[in-house]
């Protein structure tokens, strides 16, 4: 059904150009799901992307290729042409939700703007699809959310109105890339049998790109592997995992989160605690804003981070753990104690609070809306340490490098602008930029989710080892139980604002004591769960 | 959000008192007054500030003051008496301290008494609202005009950025705006208004002479048809700015993420930048609208309104001004002070519904 | 010098959009010979050999005597008698215009305004002065005026909206009072006051007219800072550390720049008119200071001498036209996603 | 001894040209056809009709009469309009006036002598300011009968006193007593003249309609006049629309006052075919004295000669010829265009009269006719200067490093020239370019009209551009203009500061002149002592009324002093027609 036929994708940046495909070669039968895996940067959704003709032309350009849709030629072909195409027959979920969807659209405008568009349903008929749409992808309080505006939402409500979208118009393709990054691991399963329904239904054929090989292995017929660029292998997506021809793949499919977390010495200084934290969103209606209700993101939190331990905060999507995360770092207003170093940060100006945001550093969940769009990345980087007055320019160059090392990106790259990279990448750029303040505490809001095993690999060591060194504290938020596994020492679980549960991370996941906990673990480690055993209430 | 407009609106209250202060104090500080002015006026030189402005009237003589009209030989000649001098002083009520002139202007502004004109017998209300009409169809119509011209024009040139259509725009709309106003508004009476070959539009004003006996269809026509020329001088102007915020703030814009899944969903580049770039883009275009249109009504309409003969606000609040006509000066201003302060607040209200992130409030983390 | 990578960047993108970079350079040419007006229009010699001796009299003024006149003022160079005295034994080079902005051009055969001939290229004015040199002196005049005013209030303008608009509450609350009964204060009456102590020059007018132009640009840049203050990447600054000022100019205002750059040239072609407007109510320049505004004045007054009206309106719309396509470049230059390409 | 009569004159040597029978003036055509309109622009704007207040900007119209008419090709003499005859005494210390009893107003009620004294009274009470100076030699007003009614002064002598009450307007008492006559209105007050209005909106137009049943149609001073049937008066704000209103056709008739606008504006194919008549009309009025007024008051301009000086540094010819088209004429006299302006050498009478004060006035006075200095138009006048430089230093002034100072305190010479209207700095900026040839710093000082006349009654000025308007009776008010006691006075018009025993005696003896020809002689003997006091630098007049005019009208072809006078106009339906025509 659609077909890729040596596709190159090049862009002409101001240091040369960039060949970020090169002769891709890829085909999607009917009804079938096709997975696209490889390195963070290898071209996936660039490729992706060439097939609605939706890349920044003419900067950037096909030196060669076809892509076929139901033999149609897509590439190059006019405006007419690819607007029956898209979001009609060919529906995509953008990588990145957080910033994919119209800021000043209630969530609701932004999934009828298709059903009118394309099926020509009425407006009342368009909002009861809307809502049914958003009870399969399990939004919670659907009803309330329609009215949201994305700012509203947390990154997993706002992928999944991503995948609302998209599916709205049960289209022939759907390509998905990374659909499920930010959305726990039962969301995460219940959406993928929800994809796989409805594929049967409709013989709906998916291209699925995602560095998460589990997804992979359970719903995909076939594979492809990218990397730099080229496509260096495919076939049979069981066939390949049990004997890998590339090396690289092999490593892919073997490379997993492992190790132990650093062990806590009980008795170290105590970084940061948050006492009975509280952060309250109104829910407002009208031009005058009227408060209509209250929103309970954070409800009585309680936490003690000590120096060189993690903490793992794991829990559904929208149940609180970004809003946490901010509330700590005193990017929301919140109630209840804040004591960061034996002082209280809460009510702090900000100026006062400036010298204590060197050793509290935050990596957001969307790394692309933190990242300055008119600095470069160089530039983005290497603030934290202008402003705190550390090291000469030449110094900062060097730290900058370093850092643009560890993290696996090119330092030649760091005279680019944000929008020129790939979602890992920029997951990466800020990784990057709060570690090289080296602060005492790092607050990782899902930092890996974008990033293939081998480089999630690679940061998890990278992490680690930063935090023997120096001693370092992370609250860690991932979906990722493996990950959390692999670097906490003490776990919070939360749910609709509150604590679940809560210590020793060995200890809950071999014996999770709340059925909430329960759910989340099982559901981890066996994406097929079904819909019963999901979060007992 | 409630909270924050009844602020506002109390805080209108010092802000308003504020501005007549100040406003009271400059002016009565400022060499001249209505006395002054009176006094010019019986040496005939009274109109000499209009003439500044019209550049026009100057002959190379200068008026006589002693029998313009030469059959009378009127004698005011002598010089004018200080008792005469301390006479109009009081009739203009200066014969008081100032702060009791002020506080006794202020109580009355309290219950929207504005008084009297100085010069003539008409209550400032009436005068201000014997303008509306001029003033109104002119900054309606020019505002209407230009922002239905200069918005889809910039966002077709930001669609089109760099193109011969943006460049070619971009001349015309500046030739427009680089035409003094004045100057283009006379061309046009000549053009079209002059028994040259094209006199197809009336010379002033804004109705036919025989308004009254018209038809409602035959009324509208004709006052669309006196319209015409200063509308259309007074827009020739305005339109480059605004095409070219439009134009940049769509540049912005355009190449952000969401507008690639609008792209995505099949919209039409129509949709896709009307639909949603639209609402992103306008904030700052759309927020300054109230502002433009005071600006438009009050203040951008005296050349236009001088040469076409209109009566508008404009020139009243000009001529006062010249004048020294206190009481429709203070009134004008006290009025369109307040109005001003209400759009304000309507604009900032404007930022939210536009845009809902926005609030008004500090930023305590 | 060095420059980083991503100036270099910035450059080569300015450089790309052809318009914007030629606009530059004929600005520039304009504005640095306008500088040297008085070497380029003057109705005195750039030299002067006389009896052996080299004068400089735009330098320095000689009297007529120093030529065997009889006036011990200084020479008048245009006059024949004078040209006269100084051929017989030396001779003269002549600025490529022969006449200064304040020159009367008394040999003129018909009434003024003359319309265009070989002698005055643009004709002359209402006071027999030739309108090239006014021009050329005007442009220089009005562009001064125009840049300082423009750019200071920007900073001013600017720089206050950003404080409003970033911090909000009640420091935004109170300041936009400040600024709504700020703007009421009547300019007319405050000229009168001025033009009734001292005659009010180029430095004076810029002062009083700084007080208030600024706040032109406060209203849109403030409603942009109320919208960025709150992305996402805002946040991330300050989770960095990074100090209010900084934050602010780094990072929002790059963002909120449309406007600021938008009306940037409208602002200096706007101010090019001010001045012709306070010159039209005689609280302008002195009287006889060359200004765009007195030749538009002029236009309008002497409609049936079109060249002076066309000219005024063709130098501003150059000026304005030149400006826009330079910020154009400028803009495309710091957006980030324009590619040379 | 008194006289009485149809007609009164200033002087009572002097006859009144037409006798009482007669039927019409010369200057109208006594068979005029009546009917047509006239459309005219008026620049401004109106909200009243009640022009006898200070308040509010007041339409004139021809709705008003007065007792008396002038007739235009005498110098003021008078004849019965509402009035149908006159008595007064010798020394002229009242005067009484006969109401004809057929005079009415519009509606119908008669005009009676309580009418007069009413309107006096009322004037003097709540009319504008001007009018109780104008009326302030007046005693009273008192009603001797139901159409007979006397003015009493306060001084004896002053001969223009009754024919000055003759031109009080007349108002209807019963109409006003229930109305308040100080307030503004916009109800068209009731009127007994020719015209009325019909129809007007404010500030936009005024149309006014010929009264069919006018009580005055017949009488000889109306005969031939009013002949057009209505008249439309339209506002404009500006003079450009105005023009552009006239070549449209959207109005017939318009009095031109800029050189620059006659010379050049009109240059279209209408005026060209002659369908739009653009004529230069004569006038024979006095045209006063413009000119530069030098403050002698300030140190600087204390010494005549270099007052004299720096009339040497304005060319004149170069600024008729350039700025003017030529359409001025120099003058040199300050009662220009009349029997009143001195010329020549003074001879006979004048003579007589000025040999008492030799000694006391500069000696060319006898010896020269005063004239001022002449160029030839070419720019740089270099022989003048050079006539002001030697003039300068003979009054003990030098140039020091290019600038011309004083010789003992070394204090240059550096003067303002006060505007308020800056169609003047085209004028002035020439001129002080020859000034500064002679090393002096003048600049042009533009004020507002309220900071004008404030500086303007302080005195607090160099120099500034000023007309002393002249009628062709000049009296008492020279006494403003050049007397001693006026020069210290608040507001004065002796603006020079004239302070000289001379002239104080001549204005004495011209205000007690006791015929024509003694006024003759004394104001030109005053005129030359003040021309060659160089208290002005005098400047330009013209003679004539710049009209154009759409060519459907035709008047007597007879010429009078007053120039235009649309009021012996009527509407020529050939000359219509034919109009009509052509412009198709
Ligand atoms: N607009 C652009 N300009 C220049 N280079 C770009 C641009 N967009 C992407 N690239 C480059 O193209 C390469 C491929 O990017 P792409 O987004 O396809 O990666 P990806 O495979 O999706 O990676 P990830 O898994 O991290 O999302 C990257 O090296 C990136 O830096
Ligand atoms: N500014 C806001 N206004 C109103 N509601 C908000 C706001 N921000 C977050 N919320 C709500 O608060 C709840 C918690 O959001 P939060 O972002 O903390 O979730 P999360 O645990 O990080 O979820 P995810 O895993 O999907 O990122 C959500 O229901 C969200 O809708
Ligand atoms: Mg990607
Ligand atoms: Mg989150």
């Amino acid at each position: 059904m659609l077909s890729i036929d040596n596709l190159s994708v090049t862009f002409s940046t101001p240091q040369g150009d960039l060949e970020a495909v090169r002769h891709a070669s890829l085909q999607v039968g009917r009804g079938e799901t096709v997975a696209l895996v490889g390195e963070s940067g290898s071209g996936k959704s660039v490729t992706a992307l060439s097939v609605l003709g939706l890349l920044p032309y003419p900067r950037a350009r096909h030196p060669s290729g076809s892509i076929r849709f139901h033999d149609r030629e897509l590439l190059g072909a006019g405006d007419v042409v690819l607007r029956q195409v898209r979001g009609n027959r060919i529906s995509m979920i953008f990588q990145e939700p957080m910033l994919a969807l119209n800021p000043l659209h209630t969530v609701l405008k932004q999934v009828t703007e298709t059903l009118t568009l394309h099926k020509g349903m009425t407006p009342k008929q368009a909002r009861d699809r809307t809502l049914e749409l958003l009870q399969l992808v399990r939004m919670q309080e659907p009803e309330q959310k329609l009215l949201a505006y994305p700012h509203q939402l947390s990154g997993g409500q706002r992928q999944r109105v991503m995948i609302a979208m998209a599916l709205a118009n049960e289209p022939d393709l759907l390509i998905a890339d990374e659909p499920t990054t930010a959305v726990d691991v039962t969301i995460q399963a219940q959406i993928l049998s929800l994809l796989t329904e409805l594929q049967q239904q409709l013989s709906m054929s998916i291209l699925l790109i995602t560095h998460d090989l589990d997804v992979v292995r359970k719903t995909s017929n076939r594979l492809y592997v990218m990397h730099s660029g080229t496509i260096i292998e495919h076939g049979q997506t069981e066939q390949l995992f049990r004997a890998p021809a590339e090396p690289y793949t092999r490593q892919l499919i073997e490379a997993a989160p492992s190790g132990k977390p650093n062990p806590v010495d009980p008795r170290a200084p105590i970084v940061l605690r948050g006492e009975q934290l509280r952060v309250w969103f109104p829910v407002q209606k009208g031009v005058l804003r009227r408060t209509v209700d209250q929103i309970k993101a954070v409800d009585d939190v309680t936490l003690t981070i000590r120096a060189g331990q993690t903490i793992g905060v794991v829990g559904e999507s929208g149940s609180g753990k970004t809003t946490l995360a901010l509330a700590l770092a005193r990017l929301v207003s919140s109630r209840g104690a804040i004591v960061f170093d034996n002082a209280s940060i809460q009510g702090l100006k900000s100026r006062e609070l400036k010298p204590l945001r060197r050793n509290l550093q935050i990596v957001f969940q969307d790394p692309y809306g933190s990242l300055s769009p008119r600095l470069s990345v160089g530039q983005i980087i290497e603030e934290g340490l202008v402003a705190h007055g550390i090291g000469t320019a030449d110094e900062r160059t060097r730290l900058l490098i370093d850092a643009l090392h560890e993290v696996g990106l090119d330092p030649d790259s760091r005279h680019r602008y944000p929008h020129e990279f790939s979602g890992g990448q920029r997951q990466r750029i800020a990784l990057a930029r709060a570690m090289i303040l080296k602060p005492r505490l790092i607050v990782l809001d899902e930092p890996t989710s974008a990033l293939d095993r081998t480089v999630q690999a690679q940061i998890i060591d990278l992490l680690r080892q930063l935090q023997r060194q120096k001693n370092l504290a992370y609250l860690f938020i991932s979906h990722d139980l493996k990950v959390i596994r692999a670097l906490s020492d003490e776990i919070i679980v939360l749910h609709k604002g509150r604590v679940v549960e809560q210590g020793n991370a060995e200890k809950i996941f071999d014996r999770p004591q709340d059925p909430y906990t329960q759910a989340l673990i099982s559901a981890a480690y066996d994406l097929k769960v079904s819909e019963d055993s999901t979060v007992a209430q | 959000m409630t909270a924050y407009i009844i602020r506002r609106l109390l805080l209108m209250i010092p802000t308003l008192f504020t501005i007549m202060v100040i406003n009271f104090f400059i002016i009565q500080v400022a060499p001249g007054g209505p006395v002054e002015q009176v006094l010019a006026n019986l040496a005939g030189i009274g109109d000499a500030m209009t003439e500044r402005v019209t550049r026009t009237a100057g002959g190379e003589i200068v008026a006589q003051d002693s029998g313009g009209d030469r059959t009378s030989k009127y004698r005011g000649a002598q010089g004018l008496d200080p008792a005469f001098i301390r006479e109009l002083e009081q009739q203009f009520g200066f014969d008081r301290p100032l702060h009791v002139r002020f506080v006794l202007m202020m109580k009355q502004y309290l219950v929207f008494d504005f008084g009297e004109s100085y010069y003539r017998d008409r209550k400032v209300i009436d005068l201000v609202l014997d303008k509306m009409p001029v003033s109104i169809s002119l900054g309606l119509w020019t505002t209407l005009l230009v922002y239905l011209i200069s918005i889809p024009l910039g966002v077709a040139k930001a669609a089109r950025d760099g193109t011969r259509f943006d460049v070619w725009t971009s001349v015309v709309v500046f030739v427009g705006y680089a035409i003094p106003g004045f100057l283009f508004a006379i061309f046009l009476l000549i053009l079209f208004a002059s028994g040259n070959p094209f006199d197809w539009f009336p010379l002033a004003r804004l109705t036919s002479e025989n308004w009254n006996e018209l038809s409602w269809a035959g009324r509208i026509a004709d006052y669309f048809w006196h319209l015409t020329l200063p509308v259309v001088a007074m827009t020739i102007g305005g339109f480059a700015g605004l095409a070219m915020l439009t134009k940049n703030s769509f540049l912005d814009q355009i190449n952000q993420q969401y507008v690639l899944t609008a792209r995505a969903k099949g919209l039409t580049e129509r949709r896709v930048l009307y639909g949603h770039v639209f609402r992103n883009a306008m904030l700052i275009v759309i927020a300054g609208f109230p502002g433009a249109f005071i600006g438009i009504l009050f203040t951008g309409s005296l050349f236009i309104e001088i040469i076409f003969s209109l009566d508008g606000l404009g020139l009243l609040g000009f001529e006062a001004a010249l004048n020294r006509d206190y009481p429709v000066m203070f009134g004008a201003l006290y009025f369109f002070s307040l109005l001003g302060l209400l759009m304000n607040l309507v604009g900032d209200l404007m930022y939210m519904v536009i845009d809902p992130r926005i609030d008004f409030e500090t930023r305590e983390v | 010098m060095q420059l980083s990578p991503l100036t270099a960047r910035r450059l080569q993108i300015f450089r790309s959009n052809r318009r914007g970079w030629w606009s530059m350079w004929i600005f520039t040419v304009l504005f640095v010979v306008s500088l040297f007006a008085e070497f380029v229009a003057n109705d005195k010699p750039l030299l002067i050999y006389y009896k052996q001796s080299v004068y400089l009299p735009i330098l320095k003024a000689y009297p007529e005597r120093t030529f065997g006149g009889d006036f011990q003022t200084e020479a008048d160079y245009g006059a024949p008698y004078v040209t006269g005295l100084i051929e017989k034994d030396g001779w003269m080079l002549w600025p490529p215009i022969r006449y200064h902005h304040k020159t009367v051009a008394w040999g003129l055969q018909g009434p003024a305004p003359s319309p265009p001939d070989a002698r005055n290229l643009l004709g002359t004015d209402d006071q027999a002065r030739d309108v090239l040199a006014r021009v050329i002196y005007g442009f220089r005049i009005s562009v001064l005026f125009g840049f300082t005013l423009t750019i200071l209030s920007a900073v001013v303008g600017v720089s206050a909206a950003a404080v409003q608009g970033y911090f909000g509450g009640w420091i935004d609350l109170i300041f936009q009072r400040f600024i709504e009964a700020w703007s009421s204060v009547p300019l007319l009456y405050l000229l009168i006051i001025l033009s009734s102590v001292i005659q009010p020059n180029f430095w004076w007018l810029l002062g009083l007219l700084l007080l208030f132009s600024w706040m032109g640009f406060v209203g849109v840049v403030r409603a942009e800072f109320l919208r960025a203050r709150n992305l996402e990447f805002v946040r991330a600054a300050r989770a960095l550390g990074v100090s209010d000022p900084t934050i602010m100019f780094r990072h929002i205002l790059p963002n909120a720049m449309v406007a600021t750059l938008t009306f940037m040239p409208f602002t200096l072609a706007g101010s090019v008119t001010i001045l012709a407007g306070l010159d039209y109510l005689g609280f302008g320049l002195p009287p006889g200071s060359a200004s765009l505004g007195e030749l538009l004045a002029q236009g309008k007054a002497n409609l049936q001498a079109p060249w002076l009206g066309l000219t005024g309106f063709f130098v501003i719309g150059l000026i304005l036209t030149l400006l826009i396509f330079v910020g154009e470049a400028v803009r495309d230059a710091f957006d980030s996603r324009k590619n040379v390409i | 001894e008194s006289y009485s009569g149809h007609a009164m004159t200033m002087y009572d040597t002097e006859p009144a040209k037409y006798g009482e029978n007669f039927t019409h003036f010369d200057y109208v055509n006594p068979n005029a056809p009546k009917g047509g309109q006239i459309r005219l622009g008026a620049m401004g704007t109106f909200d009243s009709f009640n022009t006898f207040i200070a308040k509010g900007n007041a339409a004139s119209t021809g709705s008003v009469e007065t007792l008396i008419t002038s007739s235009a090709d005498e110098p003021f003499t008078v004849y019965g309009l509402i009035a149908a005859s006159f008595e007064w005494p010798n020394d002229r210390s009242w005067v009484i006036f006969n109401l004809r009893p057929q005079a009415q107003w519009h509606d119908g009620a008669p005009v009676t002598a309580d009418d007069v004294v009413w309107s006096f009274d009322t004037l003097l009470e709540k009319g504008a300011p001007g009018y109780r100076y104008y009326y302030s030699a007046v005693e009273s007003a008192e009603k001797l009968g139901e159409h007979r009614v006397r003015f009493n002064f306060k001084e004896a002598g002053n001969r223009e006193l009754p024919l000055i009450m003759g031109q009080l307007p007349v108002l209807p008492k019963h109409y006003w007593v229930d109305r308040d006559f100080a307030e503004t209105t916009l109800e068209p007050p009731l009127g007994s003249g020719p015209y009325r209005i019909k129809e007007f909106e404010a500030g936009r137009y005024i149309l006014q309609e010929r009264v069919a049943d006018y009580w005055g149609k017949n009488l000889a001073v109306n005969r031939g006049m009013n002949n057009l049937d209505t008249i439309r008066t339209d506002y404009y704000r500006d003079t450009t629309s105005i023009r552009l209103a006239l070549k449209a056709g959207d109005i017939d008739l318009r009095s031109e006052n800029q050189s620059k606008a006659w010379a050049e504006d009109y240059n279209v194919e209408a005026v060209e075919k002659g369908l739009l008549k653009k004529e230069m009309v004569p006038h024979q009025m006095p045209t006063g004295m413009q000119g530069f007024v030098f403050n002698t008051r300030r140190g600087i301009f204390k010494d005549p000669q270099v007052r004299e000086a720096l009339g040497y540094a304005f060319d004149f010819e170069w600024s008729n010829r350039t700025l003017f088209n030529g359409q001025y004429t120099r003058t040199a006299s300050f009662f220009s265009n009349s029997d009143l302006a001195s010329s020549g050498l003074p001879a006979g009478e004048e003579l007589e009269l000025l040999e008492r004060y030799r000694g006391r006035v500069p000696e060319r006075v006898f010896t020269n006719e005063f004239q001022p200095p002449v160029t030839d138009g070419s720019g740089r006048p270099r022989e003048n200067l050079r006539a002001a430089t030697a003039l300068l230093e003979a009054a003990g002034w030098e140039v020091r490093d290019l600038k011309l100072v004083n010789v003992e305190t070394g204090a240059p010479m550096v003067f303002e020239i006060l505007l308020y209207s800056p169609a003047f700095e085209r004028i002035v900026l020439p001129f002080t370019r020859n000034l500064e040839q002679l090393g002096i710093e003048a600049s042009i000082r533009l004020v507002d009209q309220t900071q004008y006349i404030n500086r303007f009654r302080e005195k607090d000025f160099d120099m500034l551009v000023w007309t002393w308007g002249q009628s062709e009776t000049p009296g008492n008010e020279q006494r403003g203009y050049w007397g001693t006691d006026a020069a210290d006075a608040t507001g004065s018009r002796n603006l020079a500061g004239i302070k000289d025993p001379v002239v104080d005696e001549l204005i004495e003896l011209l205000v007690m002149a006791e015929s024509r020809e003694q006024l003759n002689v004394r104001t030109r003997a005053l005129d030359r002592v003040l021309l060659w006091g160089f208290y002005v630098i005098p400047q330009w007049h013209i003679r004539a009324d710049r009209v154009l005019y759409w060519d459907k009208f035709s008047r007597p072809d007879s010429p009078v002093r007053t120039g235009v006078m649309t009021g012996r106009w009527w509407y020529d339906e050939t000359k219509a027609t034919a109009l009509e025509r052509a412009r198709q």
